[in-house]
């Protein structure tokens, strides 16, 4: 056997595996976190974290749809300050941690990253995705402009990387994709939620309370895997896969389309924690089959194909 | 994916608290201690034990009144919709020869379809039916029908049996007599008590917990205790994982923010 | 039992039920629609034709991914002028034709709409929503400014009705909605497929011949309600819901939602030609259950609920 | 999905044509006369009958060159690995207790495994193998062993058997015996011989049909021959619907833009 290494290195952030659960997936809870990462995952995402607390929508918050799951939680979070203990215990336990959060301005988004950066956090994640919350606070990442300029204020204040987690809701994630990086991102993730809905025929309502939600899991996945194929041929910093990944063949796919590394959500629901392990091993054995010596080596690899 | 749900018939259970029976198939197939999300159209979703768990036949909820979600659910009439997901969750394991079951308040919601399982088992369990009053024993014939004298009746005030709390109760009768497994449903700090007492005597404990559910798929985090989910590694939680979640258990959860806060009952 | 009537109007057009073939499936066979309408279509839908015949895309065209079917099928067709005899011919059976059609150029819309419109088409709808082929040809639907043009180009032309298909690869659907509408458009079809693709982990290759291709299935129908439901609200005119309708369940939310009619595509695909006869003979039911007289009776109920 | 199918041995055929076999439990488990969608990474997929069906062992593909496609699939070598979607399409429907099987060129892939599946249900068809000269005839050897003298070998240039087309063997032999049932795979202006002549003798007809494949899930119209979709309605269509479609069967099929043109062959 050769010598296979699973470890990657995100902009600079060196990682024992590829695989990180999804912001906002368990990531309200420490312990929670760390039992992902005992699960094997190679990080820890945060939810995502306000200046504020919130308590997010009211409930019916989450619905299984055809092939996936909407949500509307609306960015519950005991605000950054808050957490700034969990991420310094999570940090303290050895576990890696990337910080998600978000903002209703760009002062929002230039506090909240100064007080996480100062956490000690081992990256951040800027959420300028969320489909389920007011325009200001969710979709600034639908414009261009406020893209760069989210992400130039961030990267002011910021020691650690900063990945920006983009939505699939746009037109052409490859231009926001761009503004990111024209901004100073560190990183792009790809993607948060699809917006879509559902209604029940017998109330003749919605069933969310937030009347939308995001969709993920594997009703996203062809999606999610085109949006990281068009973000990683616009841009040259690496590219966080994101969406509907559920096992190693899916994850090894968003590597081939230009993914370093891939986030996991809500493959936990049917999988469970094993589900980062899993991944890893099933990557382990994919190299090995293909004499590839490292994950790096299938980065990119299907853009080079055509 | 949401059902419909329509209320067969209501029964009123205490001044505070109903039972209302619909049909749904899955629920019917049910375990005991797994709950379903209740939806209001036009109102809340919420978490609730299933109170009944008739394979083929009628499911039910028991619901006290504490807000506004279960206001309306107490105020429901036959005919009545409303949406339902799951059931969701690990319920009770069934074990023990002897066992004890320690209801307190509602929690005689998720214990009665114990208690029918372990019959059907043919082992007739003991059961610590407490309330805070003799009017809010719920389901007190359904039990007596099914365990006769191994019901023991306790109420805060006195009014009816043992009393005190089932906790108290519970520790009375562990003195007198030997189980092996016990069982425990209700107020938080009541159940805290009962596996103290457990522990202290080496009996498994089985004691169903309650956070705030938001997604119930074990996905947002909302529910949880230590490293576990309230709405998938639970709502039962036994000795070995209570022991691990000892500090939260009775001390600290999660409000919708996420920020912790004190167990008050 | 009460005047239970499932036929709908649509901007005039009068259908003997909601539902018709989404544009593309079958649509390229005369025989094949006419087996459709026999199937309890109320109305059939051509392929979309364009100004000259082109062959798309080569194989593969098609790969189902999880919860749905890529395509990439590249607009095949014979021609709007080849298929004239084909309208001709259904149209002559007495089925309700809606011609769909695409161009590559304002021109070519507004000629190729004239030219359906003198075939006698019982109504156009206008593809400017591919998203599998070159840019000037699929998403001029990306655009508000393009929509209105092409939209106003093909009306000043058209005699039957026009329906103008959007795309849920964009930002903002409701604004697109609204520019088709001040084009003059008579009703909107929302939604055509989701922009997704396929990796083989095995070839490490893109699996469509064209990389990228359309998301159609259940996996598409959240967001595809959701985007009927947001053109719905932005609109006035009627709305032909589009995208992952199986069953009658499904179509009876898009109405809640807003659609006045709904189109199936991929569900052929498992459930034959019998899906529109099961979709029309559930709607009739759902109808009479909850004391409804027409289809009229519950389109965007779901919108006054909240 | 798509699937990879390793080559595990080639087998020349003919001049013009191999035997690609691989193992692949879908395949494995497919009816005669259903065909796979193969695809050449870089290249293009098309649509192929399955020449070997072996439950729990070995699939094959029988390829003629005729293009590009074919020509790169003809010169894979084992351990080379192709895509695969399918099987897909209704087979053949087996009936009969003297049935005559006419195959022509690489008809010969499907009718193969229908053979089989005859005998393994103790009827021993009849089957006309034919081909343009005698180098050209497929899987001899396999049929003669399975059906000894019922193989009736025929060559365009008489090289080798019966001299003419499999058409005008088949009817000969119709002339000759009784059938209750003919099978026929091949070219088309053959099997359309074939099924007129075992229409004026009232014999039911199951022939194999060919039309553009594309999407192969039924959805894109392309494969179209009057109302039915070859890739899902068929490949294989009876007597009756052959009369339906008599009017396009051997006269007119959809070119890759959907214009109507001749059929030559
Ligand atoms: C697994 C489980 C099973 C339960 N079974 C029963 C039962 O059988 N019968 C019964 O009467 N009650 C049961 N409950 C408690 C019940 O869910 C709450 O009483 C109810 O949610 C209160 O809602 P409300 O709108 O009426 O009151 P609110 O005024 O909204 O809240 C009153 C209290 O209920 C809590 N609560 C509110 N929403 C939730 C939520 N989504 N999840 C958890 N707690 C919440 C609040 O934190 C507060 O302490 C169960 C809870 C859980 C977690
Ligand atoms: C159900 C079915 C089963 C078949 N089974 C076999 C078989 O067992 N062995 C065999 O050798 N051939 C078989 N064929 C025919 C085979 O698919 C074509 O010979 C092949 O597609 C030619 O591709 P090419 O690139 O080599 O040639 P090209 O030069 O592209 O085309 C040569 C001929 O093949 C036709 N063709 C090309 N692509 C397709 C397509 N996607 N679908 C249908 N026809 C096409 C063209 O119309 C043309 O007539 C089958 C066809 C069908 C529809
Ligand atoms: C319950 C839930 C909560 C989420 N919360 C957040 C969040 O706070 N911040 C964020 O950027 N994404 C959030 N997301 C989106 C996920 O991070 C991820 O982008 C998406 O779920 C797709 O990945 P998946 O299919 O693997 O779940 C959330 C998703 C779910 C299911
Ligand atoms: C094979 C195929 C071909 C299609 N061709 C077209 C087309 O020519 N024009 C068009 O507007 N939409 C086309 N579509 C999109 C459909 O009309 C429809 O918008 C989409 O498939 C979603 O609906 P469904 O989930 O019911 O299939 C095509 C879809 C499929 C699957
Ligand atoms: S309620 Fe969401 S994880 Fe338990
Ligand atoms: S090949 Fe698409 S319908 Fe047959």
């Amino acid at each position: 056997m050769s010598q296979l290494s699973l470890s990657v290195d995100i902009a600079g952030l060196r990682l024992r595996n590829p695989t990180m659960n999804a912001a906002g997936v368990l990531g309200i809870s420490a312990p929670l976190l760390k039992r992902v990462y005992e699960g094997g995952a190679g990080a820890v995402v945060t939810k995502s974290l306000g200046p504020e607390p919130r308590s997010g929508h009211l409930n019916p918050t989450m619905v299984i749809v055809e092939g996936g799951v909407l949500n509307a939680m609306g960015l519950p979070n005991p605000g950054a300050e808050y957490f700034v203990s969990a991420i310094k215990a999570l940090r303290a336990e050895g576990i890696p941690v990337i910080a998600s959060f978000f903002g209703a301005s760009i002062d929002d988004f230039r506090d909240v990253a100064e007080l996480l950066s100062e956490a000690g956090a081992d990256a951040l994640e800027v959420n300028v995705s969320c489909p389920n919350v007011q325009e200001e606070l969710g979709m600034l990442g639908a414009d261009c402009l406020n893209t760069e300029k989210v992400t130039a204020a961030v990267k002011e204040v910021s020691k650690p990387p900063v990945f920006v987690k983009l939505s699939p809701n746009v037109t052409d994630i490859a231009e926001i994709a761009k503004a990111a990086e024209l901004g100073g991102a560190d990183a792009i993730t790809a993607v948060n939620t699809l917006k879509g809905m559902a209604i029940d025929a017998d109330f003749r309502r919605p069933i969310l309370t937030n009347v939308t939600g995001g969709l993920s899991g594997p009703a996203l996945k062809s999606v999610a895997l085109r949006c990281v194929w068009d973000v990683a041929k616009a841009v040259e910093v690496p590219v966080i896969g994101c969406g509907g990944i559920t096992n190693w063949r899916d994850a090894v796919e968003f590597m081939l389309a230009g993914a370093s590394a891939v986030e996991v959500g809500t493959a936990i629901r049917e999988r469970g924690f094993g589900v980062y392990e899993e991944i890893t091993t099933g990557i382990e054995g994919y190299l090995e089959a293909n004499g590839f010596g490292s994950v790096k080596g299938i980065v990119g690899l299907a853009q080079e194909a055509i | 994916m949401m059902r419909t749900a329509v209320i067969t018939r209501v029964l009123r259970m205490a001044p505070d608290m109903v039972t209302l029976y619909f049909e749904d198939e899955e629920c019917s197939k049910a375990s005991p201690g797994q709950y379903a999300m209740i939806w209001i159209p036009g109102g809340e979703e919420i978490p609730m034990s299933l109170s009944t768990i008739n394979p083929g036949g009628e499911s039910s909820l028991t619901v006290r009144d504490v807000g506004e979600a279960t206001k309306t659910l107490c105020d429901m009439k036959e005919g009545d919709k409303v949406g339902i997901r799951g059931p969701f969750g690990i319920g009770y394991t069934i074990t023990g020869d002897s066992p004890l079951l320690v209801a307190g308040g509602t929690g005689v919601a998720s214990l009665a379809p114990l208690a029918e399982a372990f019959v059907e088992r043919g082992v007739k369990p003991t059961f610590i039916l407490g309330a805070k009053t003799e009017s809010d024993l719920a389901f007190r014939d359904r039990l007596e029908n099914l365990l006769g004298d191994s019901v023991v009746l306790a109420t805060d005030d006195g009014s009816c049996g043992f009393e005190g709390f089932s906790s108290q109760c519970a520790e009375k009768l562990m003195d007198e007599r030997s189980f092996d497994a016990v069982y425990t449903c209700g107020p938080e700090l009541m159940m805290v008590a009962v596996f103290d007492e457990a522990e202290s005597r080496g009996i498994p404990v089985q004691a169903s917990l309650e956070r705030y559910i938001k997604c119930a798929h074990g996905l947002c985090g909302s529910c949880a205790i230590g490293p576990y989910r309230v709405c998938m590694d639970g709502p039962v939680f036994d000795s070995e994982k209570l022991r691990e979640v000892r500090e939260d258990f009775g001390s600290r959860k999660m409000d919708p923010t996420g920020k912790i806060v004190g167990v008050d009952h």
